[in-house]
């Protein structure tokens, strides 16, 4: 393993930030404070994590409608990123994006899209101006097993291939979008299976070990910076909560028994990843703790800034329409 | 009388005219958990032949759909407004050019059903109101019911109508709830409501006020505001925008003199700014003021409680227009 | 070889049909009497008719803008399909749709689309009809080496692999997409590479030899019709004429070789036809060379016909917009 | 000074901001071959990787260009109006929303050179005039020049502009040549044209006819014909739709009183639509005649030659109309 203590730790923490931080919004959505649709990443913590610690800053990535776990992997302050949720000025972007919008340019979050696939020729394209501009960052995109059926995924696909793109399409297949299972929506075994129609690796990798997707993803960007094109990779997850907060009013029958839930639910990528850790000997369990403990500070920090973040004012209503205003 | 919601209006239809017409069936995404609402115990009912859940490809299956249309089936797509952009070149290039430009050949019984969500915090990406872009195209009939009874009333229009029918349910009207008379109470034996035809909701003598979509109920409360001032508004409800009724909208501002219109689209190009400009042109010699059109601000739909709710229209936004054209 | 005597020459008088009806319209697209696009089908006529010989009536078709040949292959009238070019009353749909757009559904021609890839959604639901309705008649669409790059032909593969669908996939490789060499637009050797991405077979074969694409269409059509689902077929091709009518005056520079094209036009389909028709004695030179002389009278009379019927009224525009008139 | 096309007006700003900013580059269709005319010899001058030949995956192509326009490049894509439907998310969902959406952290200076054919025997499938289409969802500059000097000039802005702007090239313009003085000859060495500034083409002082596009022309054309009998039109060319200068619009109607607005897009929620709605609210007091809307025919665009040219504006439909304002 090429990850040292620091950089284990690092991926623990920002776990636990991911994990905290959708307890922490799924209890406000619960209060009414919250009114918007949000969808919680847990149970896919080790994909984003995993991934992002093998970008630099000015590696690229962006996201889907189910993102908050991507910026805050990626380096997002976890206070601003709450402050958006709650559609505060000190929000990412000013209370006007919102849950599917946490993006940071200044640390190459370019932002993610409630459009299913619709971001992933937007990081197409990011690479397409690394290779133009002589740059040496890379663009990652997160995108579901639903999405892999838009068309915009062919699209971009073939053309990363063609110019041997910087750019990596991680597919976080996490068995359903909404209630369909991907065996109903995606007509072979595994989305990586797909990589050869275009010509580029196609990696299966276990989405709930952060240490596996880092290992993927590293070699996938090492490919991205030599100049040798994009990488499909492919992670085993599982979506442990609902589809969307309060979408489980709605969502009344099963689509997904509850031994195969409870099942997913054993290989939480926080424990994976602490007992790596531990018996791999690189943290002590008072380490793991501390992370811990720091963590659920920073979030309820976190929740406290975004609640006293003013809200914007009407005035504000027409700002950021224009570069040159109308 | 039964009251119902406008859910329980489209599922109804749904049921009826599956049951009556074996070739009527549904596609979509989840419709077989019912993720919209509207389509819970269908497939227990009719099968997973005829409820059909598609992958994540709007484009893919809006065509499919057409393609399905054209050989005897009749498919109710159910989707989203602001997923009708990933589907736009079937949308327009197919569904609404086809059965013109093979001289009447294709037959494109398709209504597709299509959620509006707005006002709701759900941000720029799912809160568009986009029907006015496609009255621009001809070839696609728009349906905007606003209560449970021309929910009802106009799906099952739609559902036999032999052209690409678009049926937009706004997501203000979803909640509410209509009396809708049950079948047998009704001569013929069941609801039908013609295209084409708009709806006085309110009859009244100083302004004419059309409501588009959700902007009918701001219209009402506005009418309400107003009465004990004694100004007394006429709303209309066209409820069909492709076919458009523009002869009792100017019979109406003949009498009154005044229009406001109000839309929840963005007000550029809306479905608001094509009547104000077919009254500038057909009803000048009616007018005694200003139209006034009361739309969305002309700018993307802001996440934030504090700001979402300052762009659309509201009750107090139309009494303020009423004003402007009594003043 | 399972075609008889019969269909061989059938499928010549069809491959001829096409050339001199194409050789016709350049013929009167130089004379100024045409002044939309129009796209020869020269060179390409292989695959339409050896794809159409294994059809029934009652299958249907749709294809691309390059769509002259499709038509005519499948039975459609050339008397009314000359008619329809020249914008007239007598045309397959009146003069409103014209070369792009020759649709005869009493036969299975569900008409082609202007639009690149666009109607691969379509026959794809013209299969889906088939299923649902239980019927046994199978949806064949023609499309192109630049069009199998459109998320559509994604899309469409995808949903006809997951359902079985009765749908053949036909893409037509002429090498190019106007001036774009496949080489720079589609990222794998081959189109039909990609028919493993969904789980269907994808079968390569030689675009000039009609009876080797009767052959791949057979085969997919028995599967399509036992239910076992789509197939994935490319035929090599080239384009013997320039992209459209009226572009040779603005592609001034060579985008294929000289040589090439040459070498290309060595391999026509009409000339590799009758050669073996002839060579495994099924027709001798005499009967071949009438099949060609009665097709060129037929030819004759089509233009003759299409000269002489009457342009729409005016009255016309509004008529055909609806079924139900708003 | 020089007369030049509108190919050639809009082939000289593409090469003078080419060599003006390294990050300017042109992804595309078959640029490298010039199809479309605007192209030629750039691919020798600049490289391949300023001149980029894309799959013909418009979605896929229209987004990479927004998305490496986040990343410090400014590209120019050039396409047609029939294929933004393919492309339509990429436009509404990212393009027109993404800069708001990310409260103003995203620029992006990407120019949407779009050629609209019409008028030509193309039938419905390549014949789209969708401007207005845009116009309704906030976020996107358009951008409709008339003739080589605006096409040069308002290419120039667009490019330097840091929003995304749709560049609509009319297919009736671009056969135009007009007077485009040479670099040496300008104030600055250069010819930048304002977005937001409407031409008033000619001057009058009885109708004001506001051309769209190639609606301009028909117009002037008009204007020619009504002199001879001692009627004054005032030709006003808006030259962008957002933004809209209606400033100048409800000037000129202050002085006339009189409106005809002419647009070769389809009547129904038209760009004319919007000019007539506005004037009709804001410019009512001033209106002595209904305003008149000369647009296309609300039918798809037929092929037939004997039907094609009925359906969209002509200078003789313009001059109808003036009559009607004048009666
Ligand atoms: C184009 C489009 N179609 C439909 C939706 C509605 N929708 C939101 S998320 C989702 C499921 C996405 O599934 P997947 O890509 O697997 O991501 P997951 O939710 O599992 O993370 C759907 C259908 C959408 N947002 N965009
Ligand atoms: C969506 C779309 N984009 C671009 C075009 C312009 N166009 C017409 S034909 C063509 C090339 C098509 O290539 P291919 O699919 O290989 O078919 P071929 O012309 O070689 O038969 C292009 C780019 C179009 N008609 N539709
Ligand atoms: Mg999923
Ligand atoms: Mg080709």
């Amino acid at each position: 393993m090429a990850l040292d203590k620091q950089q284990l730790e690092e991926m623990y923490r920002r776990m636990c930030l991911i994990r905290y931080f959708e307890e922490a919004v799924i209890a406000i959505h619960s209060s009414g404070e919250l009114i918007g649709p949000a969808h919680p990443y847990i149970g896919q913590e080790a994909v984003a994590v995993g991934a992002c610690a093998a970008l630099r800053d000015d590696d690229r990535i962006a996201g889907s409608h189910r993102s908050h776990g991507h910026p805050i992997a990626k380096g997002g302050d976890v206070k601003r990123a709450m402050a958006e949720i709650l559609g505060k000025v000190d929000g990412f972007c000013k209370g006007k994006g919102g849950s599917m919008h946490l993006a940071d340019f200044s640390i190459g979050i370019l932002g993610e899209s409630g459009i299913v696939a619709s971001s992933v020729p937007i990081a197409t394209g990011a690479a397409l101006a690394s290779k133009l501009s002589k740059k040496d960052f890379v663009a990652l995109v997160f995108f579901g097993d639903g999405a892999s059926n838009q068309g915009a995924c062919h699209e971009s696909m073939n053309m990363a291939a063609l110019w041997d793109l910087p750019v990596i399409f991680l597919c976080e297949n996490n068995g359903y979008a909404i209630t369909t299972s991907y065996k109903n929506s995606v007509s072979v075994d595994h989305v990586s299976d797909r990589a050869s129609a275009y010509g580029m690796p196609g990696v299966l990798v276990d989405g709930q070990d952060a240490i596996a997707v880092w290992e993927a993803t590293d070699e996938a960007v090492r490919r991205a910076r030599a100049g040798e094109g994009p990488t499909l990779i492919e992670a085993m997850t599982y979506r442990f909560e609902e589809h969307s907060l309060g979408l489980d009013r709605i969502i009344k029958s099963e689509y997904r028994s509850s031994e195969e839930v409870e099942e997913a639910m054993k290989r939480d990528p926080l424990v994976i990843h602490r007992a790596t850790m531990i018996s791999h000997g690189f943290s002590t369990e008072a380490e793991c703790d501390e992370i811990e403990s720091t963590v659920k500070t920073e979030i309820d920090e976190a929740v406290e800034f975004a609640r006293n973040s003013p809200y914007p004012e009407p005035g504000d209503l027409y700002d950021d329409m224009w570069a040159t205003p109308v | 009388m039964p009251v119902k919601t406008y859910i329980q209006a489209i599922q109804e239809a749904t049921i009826e005219e599956m049951q009556r017409d074996p070739t009527v069936f549904m596609m979509g995404e989840d419709l077989r958990k019912s993720v919209y609402g509207a389509t819970a115990g269908l497939v227990e009912q009719f099968g997973e032949d005829r409820i059909i859940d598609t992958p994540l490809s709007e484009n893919g299956f809006f065509g499919a759909a057409l393609g399905a249309s054209l050989c005897g089936m009749r498919p109710i797509v159910e989707t989203v407004t602001s997923f009708l952009w990933v589907g736009m070149d079937q949308l327009i290039s197919q569904a609404a050019k086809m059965r013109y430009m093979f001289g009447g050949q294709a037959e494109l019984p398709v209504t597709f059903r299509i959620r509006m969500f707005y006002a709701r915090g759900a941000a720029a990406h799912h809160s568009d109101r986009n029907y006015p872009v496609f009255m621009n195209t001809p070839g696609l009939k728009i349906i905007c019911p606003t209560n449970a009874y021309d929910a009802k009333g106009l799906l099952k229009t739609a559902i036999r109508d032999n052209d690409v029918c678009m049926f937009f349910e706004d997501g203000i009207a979803i909640s509410s709830r209509t009396e809708v008379p049950d079948n047998e109470d009704l001569p013929g034996g069941e609801l039908l409501v013609p295209f084409g035809v708009a709806n006085t909701v309110r009859a009244g003598s100083d302004v004419t006020v059309v409501g588009i979509a959700g902007g009918v109920q701001h219209a009402l409360d506005a009418a309400k505001t107003l009465e004990t001032e004694g100004i007394s508004l006429e709303v209309i409800d066209p409820r069909t925008l492709v076919p458009l009724d523009m002869e009792t909208i100017l019979k109406s501002v003949e009498r009154t003199g005044r229009l406001v219109v109000v839309d929840p689209a963005h007000k550029v190009c809306s479905a608001a700014s094509e009547i104000a400009a077919t009254v500038a042109q057909e009803g000048f010699w009616s007018l005694q003021a200003p139209i006034q059109v009361v739309a969305s601000e002309q700018v993307n739909v802001p996440y934030s409680p504090a700001l979402e709710p300052l762009i659309y229209p509201t009750p107090e936004k139309v009494v303020a227009a009423v004003r402007v054209v009594l003043d």
